[in-house]
């Protein structure tokens, strides 16, 4: 029962905040705006290559591959520290979904293909699991890959796809015969952006912005080497992830920054002559949200922990995911409270000043695109029925 | 013992039921808002000639005579069409000023315009500092000789943009936060020294930043006796906090029914969605929170209607603006929520639904706000 | 949209309250305790036959049975005035459950036989719906009884029968026949409590009293004129009255008047100095409730209006159990923090003084045996089903 | 990183649990709270001699040296087994005084003889109006000579009616609210002038009311300097959170497992009613809101031993009781409410697991009492 940091430890965490405070300038956390989305993407680019550059872009890979071989308390100073610091973790499509796959089931010729082009961010990598009639039932998929010699022939919609309209390759789950389970004749198929018969179309999401879209297959030709282990057994290769997918979601420290920020702003937003963070029932609400978050992140150690003592996570990591999205909403609503009558102003051109008020216009986007995090990578509804019945035997 | 709608109120409900259903879809609704005045001129005189305008005043201007009942059953179906065009802000709440006004002149002047659809108002009283105390003015009116000279600054000035005319207050005696000492003046937009900066809301209604610099206004055109204008709102805020109560069941009720015919259409894992008994309970406790609301109305209307003092329907309002945040955000989350994927999208109109629910539970106070000045009232000693 | 009372409503409330203040002692309102058994079942009888000879016993029934041919608005301002006044409603097992069902579906022979009985406190009935296989899950309930000549032979067990050691009369659903639908083949018995083979044997619940039972029928018989309408459709007539009981359990001006004794008593317990009705926190979870049933006495005049307009209470009938019990169990649970540290107190002998604590008992009590109001009557989750399915279609 | 027990814990732990399991099933446990005493004198001496009394106290005294972990180690054991005997009011509470007592005399003569198990201690602190206030002192101490003269009434004192000796809080100087001024007296039961007023409570336990009158006490009875000792009870509160948290640990997890396992053999409308997608979602919450509380006292018993400083481990203990008031009371309540009918019965034990839940959340401050310290502490500026 001991979480204290060794002297390694802390000249590891005094590094990591030297080289976040010499190299990091910000650009990639600027909110999306389809106006800037080039800016956006070269400065995610950017930002990533000076880790990669660092050795420090895939701390969650084996060391052979490019992984950093750092402890589990390492990772948890460095997702700390990132967190507090602002900084937006890395893009996860290519670095922490499609990678562990491929490094796990690929071939050798695939490794060594396309690993080296994720680790320098020179391949933006974007995720085809979701289609319009399966959304957190994923096995539902329809989109279909038909065996044609050396091709597939990919016919289908996938939606919700994130950051498509940067991508340079796409990972799909795709159908490519009926078993008598859903979860059977599922391939995991890998998918150059640029083959003919794709289309991406653009998703306003209710935040007004555009970081979604539907990407459309007609008749695009994707050669067989790009199947990812066995025809048929994508479905296992997807779900060894999806708990992965699932410990990244409790995102502890980036909920602990956005808890610093609220509290900043209520001493700042006053009502009554008072600042906000002096209201007595201002304060039962942000604390009930810090108290849920200090026992999340000895949640999330505990998990690290015993992942670190060897294993994958298991069913608890859904535990991460609902409470981590359930507080992050949490703090979303009550910046929103702060920013009152502003949080609608879509202000356009008006200064701060003009408008009367500075971060309305974060408060309102963050709420709004907020109330995606219980909906996706398996809504909240499916992660309790995965704890139902994994972990309770329900 | 009754809750049901007068002759006359059914015909007014039916009448914006009618327009909302034939002429306000949601296509047309997105054109109005990206039209450049972000309302429809055209229909606005259409609700003149449908006498829309003229249900809460008195006959004498030329009004319907109605009462608060009338003003929720026009609000409430406005609500299930998210209308735009700025009836709460006009009608409602300037016009709602006027009618308790105690200077006539001012009343026979500005009302019958109004209700002709020729004058479009709004209220002017937040304060970059203010948040939602009315009282926190620090606008001054300066007496100058016959009138006063008016500076300050007014935000989120509802439909800001298209109103002709603004109800200010201003400060003409007391500390800033004295409830005593605030005036209501009549400010024309047109007026010298009146700057507008108006930009769009997330509800697709529209607000503006109000900079008065040195803006000379005659005597005549206070609403009250100087210093006494708290007062005024005070008899008008259960106007309209009613009205808009009414505008979010509508939207409540509304949000509900749609969720309810999505689930029993969606479909994941071989089944509607809506067959799932979580999805199911929680379908029921927003029904309930929507029929709470409801009530809470309900009883507001009454209470307008009966001897209750003032203390008491102060004390229902509170509770129902407070009870509209609580169920409105609620049944807004779980609108979307249980739509999944596609509730987030900007093109269905679920979102827009909601934004229009957050915007209302802003309006004139929060939930917190709210059940706070109903703990004053109903807990101090 | 008007619930202005007309003078005669008012005249009708002054009346009401007058007679209350004359005759009601408040002996029927003391603590359930099985030491004062005999005593607490004596002034129940003694305050109901009061009521009797007022002819208000029984403003639910029609008014040839008995009824008092009251208004709604009359009902509304009865119930609302007893509340009030802290007099606790009539035992509901004769006047309320069983009378309804003997007026409606039984015979001309068992009206002139039960009704005065029950309108006169006579008789004291209890009901035999529950079984310890069949508690939200009515239909799956097992005790038989056996057509044999003249009589039924009952044999089964009922359960979470209240006042069954009072009772001289109990009324029972029995499985007279096995239906292809398990609803089919129920009846509706009246038993004489004194008849040979019944056994009352009873259960102390956590708040350590005794007002239920379990009643042990061995080869009990009974006449066959006890039989409800037909044999095997016991079911319906048992359904047609439990939209009636929930309707009752929306409680509200007891909730009301418990409300009003919490904000007395958050007057008086001092917390730093100062009463916790100052405490901002504390009075907005007064207001949480307080607010909610605001609401709710408005749905329930609702309800009522649209009954008198014509009409058996609809399945809405159950937002009123639901929030009805959920408002009480919520007074219960502040009573309760009021009481703080002297809550788990069984003082027994010691006076409050040398306590130190004056309400502690009744708070525990009321919060321990509130558990069971989300419970009975049909659970709040089967309350919930109803809901789903027969409002909202789901 | 590691969330580990050590060899020795993991022997403790191991000790408690075959003890609950083998030698303290329901029957036993109710045979006890039955009798006379009220507890097990007998158990006691086991309790002694299997070394637990000794866990936290220093070797000098001879003790087992053990830190807060292993103090939670027992509680948690014990919470399964809902033990009515006194561990936390005389080793966790009365034992932690001591410990932390700068009176090496007392120290010497009390602390061997609790390890032994012939000492029964508690700490009275609580007056009638004091609530949950521990420097709302009125009991008086005036100096007299070579010692004081102890005036005033404690309430709900912990296991009051067995105990041997209390540590008595009382006012040498200062006003009713003062943090400075409250100073510690151990004061023997039997003491001329100590009248105890013992009952049940809810949970098995017992309490009692003691009152002080003329109570001659020596001025070697101080645990440490007249006027400090809300100091030194500051130092020991951590210890009495957790210990009392790691109780309450135990108490949820065992109904959480209680009622996931009834819901798979109770049977309803055909199905077992862990079948019900409603009630699972609602045993996820609950298995969540255990696992929160887990994480919770880890993080308390982890900066328990490293250097944070002390404002960081009282933030963090406020929390972990607050986190135990909340899910607790969730927790419990579910518990009945899904056992249904049988759930409401004294003869089940699901109930007297809530009960001791219950008075756990008020003994030494309830949920909004340690939230809004922990506010105090995270808040101000």
């Amino acid at each position: 029962m001991d979480i204290r940091f060794s002297a390694e430890d802390i000249a590891f965490r005094d590094e990591v905040r030297d080289f976040f405070a010499a190299e990091y300038e910000g650009a990639a956390s600027t909110p999306l705006s389809d106006n800037a989305a080039t800016d956006y993407k070269a400065a995610i680019v950017g930002w990533q290559k000076k880790l990669h550059a660092k050795g420090w872009i895939a701390p969650g890979w084996p060391k052979e591959y490019g992984g950093t071989g750092w402890t589990s308390t390492q990772k948890f100073i460095y997702e700390t520290e990132r967190g507090l610091a602002g900084i937006p973790d890395v893009v996860p499509f290519g670095l922490k979904m499609v990678a562990p796959v491929i490094y796990t089931f690929g071939s050798e010729e695939q490794k060594a293909r396309f690993l080296p082009g994720i680790l320098s961010s020179d391949d933006w990598w974007c995720q085809g699991y979701s289609e319009p009639g399966a959304g957190s039932d994923l096995a539902a998929l329809s989109t279909s890959a038909d065996y044609a010699g050396d091709n597939y022939i990919v016919n289908g919609r996938k939606i919700w796809t994130t950051f498509a309209q940067y991508a340079d390759w796409i990972f799909c789950l795709v159908r490519t015969s009926k078993g008598i389970r859903r979860q059977e004749g599922i391939s995991f198929l890998l998918i150059d952006m640029n083959t003919p018969g794709i289309t991406v179309k653009p998703i306003v999401t209710i935040d007004g912005k555009h970081s979604l879209n539907e990407v459309l297959f007609e008749d695009v030709a994707v050669p067989t080497e790009n199947l990812i282990g066995e025809q048929d057994k994508g479905w296992t290769y997807a779900k060894a992830l999806l708990a992965h997918e699932r410990t990244g979601m409790a995102e502890v420290a980036d909920s602990k920054r956005m808890l610093e920020g609220l509290k900043q702003r209520a001493t700042t937003e006053i009502n009554g002559g008072k600042p906000m963070i002096e209201d007595p029932v201002f304060q039962m609400r942000m604390s009930d949200i810090e108290m849920e978050l200090m026992a999340l992140e000895y949640t999330e150690l505990r998990v690290f922990a015993s992942m670190a003592a060897g294993g994958m996570p298991g069913p608890e990591s859904s535990l991460l995911k609902i409470k981590g999205t359930e507080i992050s909403q949490a703090i979303h609503e009550l910046q929103l409270q702060l920013a009152a009558n502003y949080g609608g102003a879509l202000a356009g051109d008006l200064s701060s000043n003009e408008l009367g008020h500075d971060f309305a216009a974060e408060a309102r986007g963050k709420y709004m695109y907020g109330r995606a995090a219980t909906i996706y990578g398996g809504s909240n509804e499916v992660q309790r029925n995965v704890i139902a019945k994994a972990v309770l035997g329900l | 013992m009754n809750f049901e709608f007068s002759e006359e109120q059914t015909m007014i409900k039916d009448s914006v039921s009618r327009f909302v259903r034939e002429r306000y879809d949601f296509d047309t609704r997105r054109g109005i808002i990206e039209s450049d005045d972000g309302i429809s001129r055209e229909f606005w005189t259409m609700f003149a000639e449908l006498g829309w305008l003229s249900v809460p005043f008195a006959e004498e201007y030329g009004g319907f005579g109605g009462n608060v009942v009338d003003i929720a059953v026009v609000m409430e179906e406005m609500g299930k069409g998210i209308m735009v065009e700025p009836y709460a802000s006009t009608v409602v709440v300037f016009g709602g000023l006027l009618s308790a006004s105690t200077n006539a002149a001012l009343k026979e002047q500005v009302i019958p315009s109004i209700i002709e659809g020729d004058c479009l108002g709004s209220f002017a009283y937040m304060e970059p500092q203010s948040r939602y105390e009315m009282s926190d003015v620090s606008t001054t009116a300066i007496a100058t000789g016959d009138g006063y000279t008016l500076n300050g600054v007014k935000t989120v000035v509802a439909n800001g943009g298209t109103a002709h005319k603004f109800v200010v207050t201003a400060r003409t005696s007391g500390e800033q936060f004295d409830h005593s000492g605030v005036s209501l003046f009549l400010v024309d937009a047109t007026a010298p020294g009146v700057d507008v900066k108006a930009y769009k809301m997330m509800d697709g209604q529209s607000a503006a930043t109000l900079t008065l610099t040195d803006v000379a206004v005659d005597q005549s055109q206070l609403l009250n006796a100087a210093g006494e204008g708290m007062d005024l709102i005070g008899q008008v805020m259960p106007q309209i906090l009613i009205g808009l109560s009414a505008e979010a069941l509508g939207i409540m009720a509304t949000l509900n029914t749609l969720t309810v015919e999505y689930s029993k259409t969606r479909q994941q894992f071989g089944a509607p969605i809506g067959s799932f008994q979580v999805l199911q309970h929680r379908m029921v406790d927003t029904f309930m929170g929507c029929e709470q609301t409801k009530s809470m109305l309900y009883r507001g209307l009454c209470e307008s209607k009966s001897e209750t003092d003032a203390v008491a329907l102060a004390k229902t309002v509170h509770a129902l603006k407070a009870t509209v945040a609580r169920y409105g955000k609620i049944i807004g989350e779980e609108a979307i929520q249980l739509h999944g994927g596609i509730g987030m999208t900007d093109e269905l109109n679920i979102g827009h639904y909601v934004k229009r629910l957050m915007m209302i539970n802003t309006s004139y106070g929060d939930g917190d706000f709210h059940q706070k000045a109903f703990n004053q009232l109903s807990y101090s000693a």
